[in-house]
């Protein structure tokens, strides 16, 4: 409805301000966070010490990276269901094989991204090359993940490497929790990438994949590399998880599935893609993970702790597009 | 959308009669249905080789009786993907049909000719609240129907306070166990629910604005498609499904409990997609969605045959789903079109 | 019949070697064959008309030359070198360019990021660089006269004619060798800038392959033509020695049906107004006010982004005005969108603006297509009944010309002027009164656009009411029996049927004000 | 004085069993005195080990006294109990249990209903037959002990052949669904040995066809009344009702209880509840609403087919009734009563009760049945 103004001779700038930019990207989950914590804080004053503070990232680590991962495929335009199966099967090959030492830790980690990378090219491949859809694609790959996981540990057991379990969850200096330095690390992974030509054909395929070809973009490259990447954030979530459970169970990534989605909407990501980001999803991630202490502090009749999630999930989501109209009317 | 030759149509155009260009023959949805009745005939005769047992009219009965469930939810299922959204409330849904279907009617309550319907409605509630949050809140599907589901499980967990109570109500009970022209009951449903399903959405006005409304929202309403509506029953239908399958389930094992239609999400949408639908709306046909279904059910059968480990078992059923997902191909589709000029 | 197609080597009027040139290209897409035997050669420095009806394979050959598709067969050189793509990116590097007819924008990029792609300019660590994205496109835009353009918005927030200049833009720049335009003038009202920048590209020695459905451009600009009937090159010609006729003939096989006849006058009729608009305020509406009466086919003329897309937005139920008053039938209504359009009163049925994002349902047949609004006509009790739609939708396709085969494709799979056929075939099986036209022979061929005006014509005749916006002057000369001219948002004069003539249409579309309306903005 | 913290922290809830289990500690907690003593509270975590983290830790930082709690994984949690060991919180797992050594078990796991219903089966068999393994979850500990228990019996006879193997999660619907697909590859089925969810077996059954086989199964009402049934029995119905008791849960916080009042020194840290054993001609059906007299199943009239019956225990539970179990209601004027002093230490069950341990050689010994029929 803006077509008046263009005709105009005076020169027009459409950008959005600076504030409704930060409001309409990953602003407004920031700020929920805040609030809720502080809502947390002043029912639980432990909740300021370093340990609460560790011990709540250390839990939130496993599902933050899930997202990010998820987010990556949601802003192509996409949904990937394998997220469970990875983790699964990274979890039990770390009980069944721990390697101690911080070299069994790096070979750790390596053997994760490894493992994520493999399925990502997968779905890649039947996503991108065989153009399957991929929420069937990748529900097939979630299924046979989920399966050798199985096949490689038949019950709850083994032993994660002491290293990674106490290392990984610990704080330096007493006060820095690895894991958030973890966090830390793939945001600043992202920043690059975003920035990068793969990252910004990233959220052209999700906008428009048409069009995104005609304008010489290699899609079926992009689709790929998309889920290859993902597939990595997937490993290293698997990686936190088992440092924080120190044991292997064949169906650990099982519960992470849908609370995934429910981070990347929280976020901002519209699911219909071309829009949104891996920060603001992490940040959905954690506020999900925090909301679970409010809610107790705040001792809701533990049965109905659901309605509570629920309506938090819907309110943020209107909240959040309603801030983003803001953003394009201006 | 059956595809006519030119020669169906004599010279009737004023303009270009001279374009002698051939047009396409066969359907994609034609093609894939027929192709996942194939799959579905070639896996039950294929268990034959597993387990003589297997493949007999006995097993098909069994697998009738087990697919009625996933191919009324796939319904549900199917017609809101067709308008392009998603239904994952389906779990909290069926639960909530058993659990009131239990503690509202219970057994041998004179009243359930009316109670049922009600335990219906209360459900088709549900859906409303679903389809307005989509609509009007525009909160995506995805999300508003996880939200709904959690809410909604959490809901019954109160209501109930962790035990439900009570017995299957009769009609329940006679829907499952009972038998009509010497089948089972709900194989019989089964075939007419088919019927109707597919009639709905392919014949019948409403059913052509589904796939208006999935295939481009905007040029639909302003092809006057009355696109509030559309958007919003889907949901409603999908949840009246639910509970009647919570209903159904009730009758078949006797009692409810709150995980009851946990088992059935992913299926129902594999259904669906294996039919040959689009996740993304606007094509699929309600037969394509039931071979869909059966092929899972007679998979689970089959699969649960197989004298191997767990885990064997599970990588072998993702294998051959995602084999019959490779076979459903568009690109095999444009392949045949090809052949069929 | 294809007595005179010139040889593969290129021996065509007025030709030294061909920059590019193609021979016996086939391209079937299943079962539909979009290309028989298409040949064409074009000249460096010199800009070649390729002239078909809609659907005769235009396109499809376009998406060969670049390509986007691969031909079943035929071959092609490029300044005698074999020119065989496996990618839209051969085709870059090649330095053959298209603005293609759907625009092919990223709509969540910048417009900086849309001229650059695919390779941007990067900085440090791979990374791209936003600052020098930005210089790099404003240099573009300022380098093809459109300054007035600002880089960083996404593509999204321009208007459609922006769009497909940046479009055109993109196309031009990446053009070292081969242009290619896919109706660059879809949707621009005025010629002029396209019309440089095609000239500063022919300078360059650039081959310029010029598609459009109006001749009069094609003559302005073109100097050779090939033409295409039925996915088979017919002939080349030197535009020069080639009358209309001589080309309508060539393109549909058969002497020009209907001739220009003059406007037949229509008594203004006194009838109660179907739509009367008082007072009508929007976002970029000020202060409307006309009325349409029965039998009436009224014009609105205007460069893009005048309000006229408001305007017919608010009549159509879609937006709702900050103030002012529509009546339809006399009596004052709140519209709430097309559906509650088409049941008030007589009726109002309306055709959008783009084709491909308001108009058409890929998916669904051209019949459904054109029934959907009155689907109810085509179901015997509650079940739809394949042979009423079909009957209720050749009924309408009837009227406009439209080939009935093409009623059970996929309307995705039509070419964008049988489409658009389809779309008007709509708007008229509603059995509305009123019709609310926005571009309506957008992308049409000249025999199609001949039929349509008849279709319109022969509706108001019985009685119905026409609001047509037209980015083509003649058109509205042709069609109007009144007309309005728009600047940025007011009604800048009401010309009457006498008066209508492109001159005076420019001057009042430019918000020059004629000597008897006071208000206005001057330019 | 001030009351005690309690928190009664569930995985989940949702099937008869858990709700059971935590009614009891929910109705125990309102009994005098401790109505006086006690401040519980109940939270669900769902089946997420991260959450069921998240929960211990905020009850730790409430400064809970005490956690009575069914765990999601027997090692998962051991790092957050660990730290609430050394801030001084009680932990009583019961059912499942978890391999952390600061925290009591109290289950009835190492008491080998795996191992004795499997024996009981095969007596029935005499020996020899077609059978199917109805299990519980897949990938779950509790099901493998109980499984690789059966195994370990079942191996011995060459003339038992296990022909179908489904997991049921523990459910009647899902293990009437699972039982019915196999038995269309397996019609001629001759026994059936399942884990919870066993009354689906037999719906199954009966749905297949009007004949049933001798099975094993736990606790569920629906089941127990089946065994007792004439009528079931005509149709082949024969075995031993016996498996998981929710009562666990409130033998787990009476004695909690009494540690934290300072009435009992408790040295073992993994306790063993005795497995429950009620072959068909031991069921009794109450006319009141507790287990008088020997009675141990409660009529359709009073609870649904999938109330598991063991939840009410004479001499270990005595204040409590059906309702109680129902509801979580204490019973009108019944006090607490002091629990039997001795209590039986559990053996070593190595990844289950106690990590890097060696289990006993007898591991699956026989404690309720003895070999009728020899391999
Ligand atoms: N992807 C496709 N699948 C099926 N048929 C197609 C496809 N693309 C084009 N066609 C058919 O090929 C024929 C030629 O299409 P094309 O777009 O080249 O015509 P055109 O000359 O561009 O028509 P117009 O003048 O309307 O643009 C059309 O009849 C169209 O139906
Ligand atoms: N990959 C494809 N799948 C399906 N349909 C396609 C595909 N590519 C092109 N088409 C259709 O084929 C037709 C080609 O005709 P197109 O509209 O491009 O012709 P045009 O010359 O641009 O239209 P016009 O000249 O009438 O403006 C288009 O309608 C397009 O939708
Ligand atoms: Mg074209
Ligand atoms: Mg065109």
């Amino acid at each position: 409805m803006t077509d008046a103004q263009l005709q105009h001779p005076t020169f027009h700038d459409s950008r959005p301000g600076l504030a409704t930019r930060f409001l309409t990207g990953a602003g407004l989950i920031v700020m929920v966070y805040v609030l809720l914590y502080v809502l947390y804080a002043v029912q639980q004053p432990k909740a300021l010490t370093s340990y609460s503070i560790a011990a709540l990232i250390n839990n939130t680590a496993p599902l933050a990276l899930a997202a990010a991962g998820q987010a990556i495929i949601v802003i192509s335009r996409g949904f990937d269901l394998s997220v469970a199966g990875v983790i699964s099967i990274c979890n039990v090959v770390l009980a069944v094989y721990p390697l101690e030492g911080p070299g069994g830790a790096a070979v750790s980690v390596l053997i994760c991204l490894a493992i994520g990378a493999a399925v990502g090219v997968v779905n890649g491949y039947l996503v991108a090359v065989l153009k399957l859809q991929s929420i069937a694609a990748t529900l097939a790959t979630m299924i046979i993940c989920q399966g050798i996981a199985l096949v490689i540990l038949k019950a709850p057991g083994g032993w994660v490497a002491e290293w990674i379990s106490y290392e990984m969850t610990d704080r330096l200096w007493g006060v820095i929790p690895v894991s958030g330095l973890v966090l830390g690390l793939v945001l600043v992974i992202w920043m690059v990438l975003r920035r990068s030509p793969f990252g910004i054909s990233l959220y052209a395929i999700g906008a428009d994949e048409s069009s995104a070809a005609l304008s010489g973009i290699n899609t079926t490259r992009v689709r790929l590399l998309a889920h290859v990447v993902a597939g990595c954030a997937y490993g290293l979530a698997g990686f936190m998880l088992s440092a924080q459970t120190a044991t292997g169970n064949p169906s650990s990534g099982t519960p992470l599935l849908m609370l995934t989605f429910a981070a990347v909407a929280l976020g901002g990501t519209s699911l219909s893609g071309g829009r949104g980001g891996v920060f603001a999803t992490m940040m959905g991630a954690a506020t999900l993970t925090l909301l679970q202490k409010v809610l107790f502090s705040a001792g809701i009749a533990s049965f109905y702790t659901g309605m509570f999630q629920g309506a938090v999930l819907i309110l943020a989501v209107v909240f959040s597009a309603f801030l983003v109209r803001l953003g394009d009317r201006k | 959308m059956t595809a006519t030759s030119k020669t169906a149509t004599p010279e009737t155009g004023f303009t270009q009669t001279g374009d002698t260009r051939g047009s396409a023959r066969l359907t994609r949805e034609t093609v894939s249905t027929v192709s996942v009745a194939i799959l579905c005939v070639l896996l039950l005769l294929s268990a034959r080789l597993i387990n003589p047992a297997l493949g007999s009219w006995s097993q098909v009965e069994t697998v009738l009786v087990l697919g009625f469930f996933l191919v009324v939810l796939s319904f549900g299922q199917g017609v809101v993907i067709l308008t392009g959204g998603l239904d994952l409330s389906l779990p909290a849904t069926i639960t909530m049909g058993g659990i009131l279907a239990t503690s509202w009617v219970g057994a041998g309550n004179p009243g359930e000719w009316y109670l049922l319907p009600g335990v219906l409605a209360a459900c088709g509630l549900v859906g409303l609240a679903t389809g307005a949050g989509v609509l009007w809140l525009r909160v995506p599907p995805f999300i508003m129907s996880m939200a709904m589901s959690i809410i909604v499980a959490s809901g019954l967990l109160g209501y109930t306070r962790g035990t439900p109570r009570g017995a299957a109500p009769d009609a329940a009970v006679a829907l499952m166990k009972s038998q009509v022209l010497g089948l089972p009951t709900p194989v019989v449903a089964l075939v007419i629910f088919a019927i109707a399903g597919w009639l709905f959405q392919s014949r019948t006005v409403y059913g052509r604005y589904l796939y208006a409304v999935g295939t481009n929202v905007d040029a639909a309403r302003n092809a006057g498609v009355p696109v509030a509506l559309v958007r919003i029953l889907p949901y409603v239908i999908s949840a009246v499904c639910a509970g009647f399958v919570g209903i159904a389930l009730v009758g078949y094992s006797n009692g409810a409990t709150l995980r009851m239609g946990d088992d059935y999400l992913l299926p129902s949408i594999a259904a669906v997609v294996i039919g040959g639908s689009s996740i993304l709306g606007g094509r699929g046909t309600f037969l394509g969605t039931v071979g869909g279904a059966l092929l899972l059910t007679i998979l689970g059968t089959i699969i649960s045959a197989l004298g191997l480990e767990f885990g064997l078992r599970t990588i072998i059923e993702g294998s051959i789903i995602l084999a019959a997902l490779l076979l459903l191909r568009e690109e095999l589709f444009q392949k045949l079109r090809g052949l069929g000029r | 019949m294809f007595d005179d197609r010139p040889e593969p080597s290129g021996a065509e009027p007025g030709a030294e070697r061909a920059a590019l040139s193609a021979a016996g290209l086939h391209k079937a897409y299943g079962a539909t064959v979009a290309l028989e035997h298409a040949d064409i050669s074009l000249a460096a420095g010199k800009v070649h008309a390729l002239l078909g009806e809609n659907g005769a394979g235009k396109s499809t050959l376009v998406r060969i030359l670049t390509g986007a598709v691969a031909p079943d067969a035929g071959t092609m050189l490029l300044n005698g070198a074999p020119y065989a793509l496996q990618s839209l990116l051969d085709a870059r590097t090649r330095k053959v360019a298209t603005a293609f007819q759907e625009l092919s924008l990223v709509p969540n990029l910048s417009v900086a990021q849309n001229l650059l792609l695919p390779d941007l300019p990067r900085a440090f660590a791979g990374m791209v660089s936003t600052r020098r994205t930005l210089e790099a496109g404003a240099e573009i835009l300022a380098r093809h006269g459109l300054e007035r353009i600002d880089p960083p918005p996404t593509v999204a927030k321009l208007a459609l004619a922006d769009r497909q200049r940046i479009e055109i833009t993109r196309a031009i720049d990446n053009a070292g060798q081969v242009l290619i335009l896919d109706e660059p003038t879809a949707s621009l009202a005025e010629t002029d800038w396209l019309f440089d920048q095609i000239r500063q590209a022919t300078r360059r020695g650039v081959a310029v392959l010029y598609i459009s459905h109006r001749l009069a451009e094609v003559r302005e600009i073109c100097t050779e033509a090939t033409v295409l009937r039925n996915g088979t090159t017919i002939a080349s010609v030197d535009l020069g020695d080639a009358s209309d006729g001589d080309i309508f003939e060539m393109m549909v096989g058969r002497k020009s049906a209907h001739e220009r006849k003059p406007r037949a006058k229509r008594p203004a009729s006194d009838a109660p107004a179907r739509l009367a608009v008082s007072g009508l305020s929007g976002h970029d509406l000020h202060d409307m006010s006309f009325d349409l009466r029965p039998g009436e086919i009224l014009g609105v003329a205007a460069l893009e982004g005048q309000g006229q897309q408001e305007l017919f937005r608010m009549l159509a139920g879609l937006e709702s005005p900050h103030s002012g008053r529509i009546e339809v039938d006399g009596t004052p209504v709140k519209l709430s969108g097309p559906r509650d359009a088409l049941k008030t009163g007589s009726g109002i049925a309306y055709l959008p603006e783009e084709r491909k994002t308001e108009g058409i349902l890929s998916g669904l047949s051209a019949a459904t297509n054109v029934v959907l609004p009155v689907m109810g006509q085509a179901a015997r009790g509650t079940l739809i009944s394949q042979g009423r739609e079909m009957s209720v939708a050749q009924a309408a396709a009837d009227r406009v010309e439209m080939n009935p085969r093409y009623l059970s494709f996929p309307i995705g799979d039509l070419s964008g002027g049988n489409q658009q056929k389809a779309l008007i075939a709509r708007t008229l099986a509603t059995g509305a009164k009123t019709l609310l036209l926005f571009d309506p022979s957008r992308g049409v061929d000249v025999g199609t656009k001949q039929s349509i005006y008849a279709a319109i014509r022969a509706f108001a005749d019985e009685g119905g009411a026409v609001l047509f916006y037209s980015s083509e002057l003649p058109e509205i000369v042709q069609l109007a029996d009144r007309c309005l001219a728009f600047y940025v948002g007011r009604i800048t004069r009401h010309f009457e049927a006498a008066e209508i003539t492109e001159q005076s249409l420019v001057a009042a579309m430019l918000g020059h004000v004629a000597p008897e309306t006071t208000e206005g903005v001057p330019a | 004085q001030e009351k005690f913290k309690v928190y009664l922290s569930l995985s989940y809830s949702g099937n008869a069993w858990q709700s059971e289990a935590a009614n009891i500690v929910k109705a125990l907690a309102q009994t005098p005195p401790y109505d006086e003593m006690v401040e519980l509270e109940e939270v669900i975590s769902g089946t997420d080990p991260q959450a069921q983290i998240s929960a211990y830790e905020s009850m730790i930082d409430e400064g809970a006294d005490a956690i009575i709690s069914f765990p999601i994984s027997s090692t998962a949690l051991n790092r957050t109990i660990n730290r609430g060991c050394e801030e001084g919180v009680l932990f009583f797992m019961y059912d499942a249990t978890v391999t952390e050594s600061c925290a009591y078990n109290v289950s009835y796991l190492s008491a080998g209903f795996g191992e004795n219903t499997a024996q009981a089966l095969v007596n029935e068999l005499g020996g020899e037959g077609k059978i199917f393994l109805s299990r519980g979850v897949p990938g779950n500990s509790v099901d493998q002990r109980h499984t690789d228990g059966a195994m370990h019996i079942f191996g011995q006879y060459p003339g038992i052949e296990v022909v179908a193997e489904y997991y049921s999660y523990w459910d009647d619907r899902t293990t009437q669904q699972e039982t019915a697909k196999a038995l269309t590859a397996h019609p001629d089925v001759d026994g059936i040995w399942a884990q919870a969810g066993e009354y689906g077996a037999i719906q199954a059954m009966l749905d297949a066809g009007d004949r049933l086989v001798p099975m094993t199964g736990e606790n569920s009402a629906g089941f127990r009344l089946a065994l007792a049934d004439p009528e079931m029995q005509e149709k082949g119905l024969a075995g031993v009702s016996a498996g998981s008791p929710p009562a666990q849960s409130g033998y787990a916080f009476k004695l909690a209880m009494e540690i934290l009042t300072g009435k009992r020194e408790l040295e073992p840290m993994n306790i063993e509840y005795p497995l429950p054993w009620v072959p068909a001609d031991a069921v009794k059906v109450c006319e009141g609403d507790s287990y008088e007299s020997g009675c141990n199943v409660f009529p359709p009239s009073k609870v649904p087919t999938s109330f598991v019956s063991e939840v009410l225990n004479p001499e270990l539970l005595p204040e409590v009734n059906v309702e109680s179990a129902l509801n979580g209601t204490p019973v009108e004027g019944a006090e607490i009563q002091p629990l039997p002093a001795e209590v039986t230490e559990a053996a070593n069950e190595p990844g289950i009760n106690c990590t890097r341990c060696d289990a006993p050689e007898d591991l699956y010994k026989l404690t309720k049945v003895a070999a009728t029929v020899q391999p």
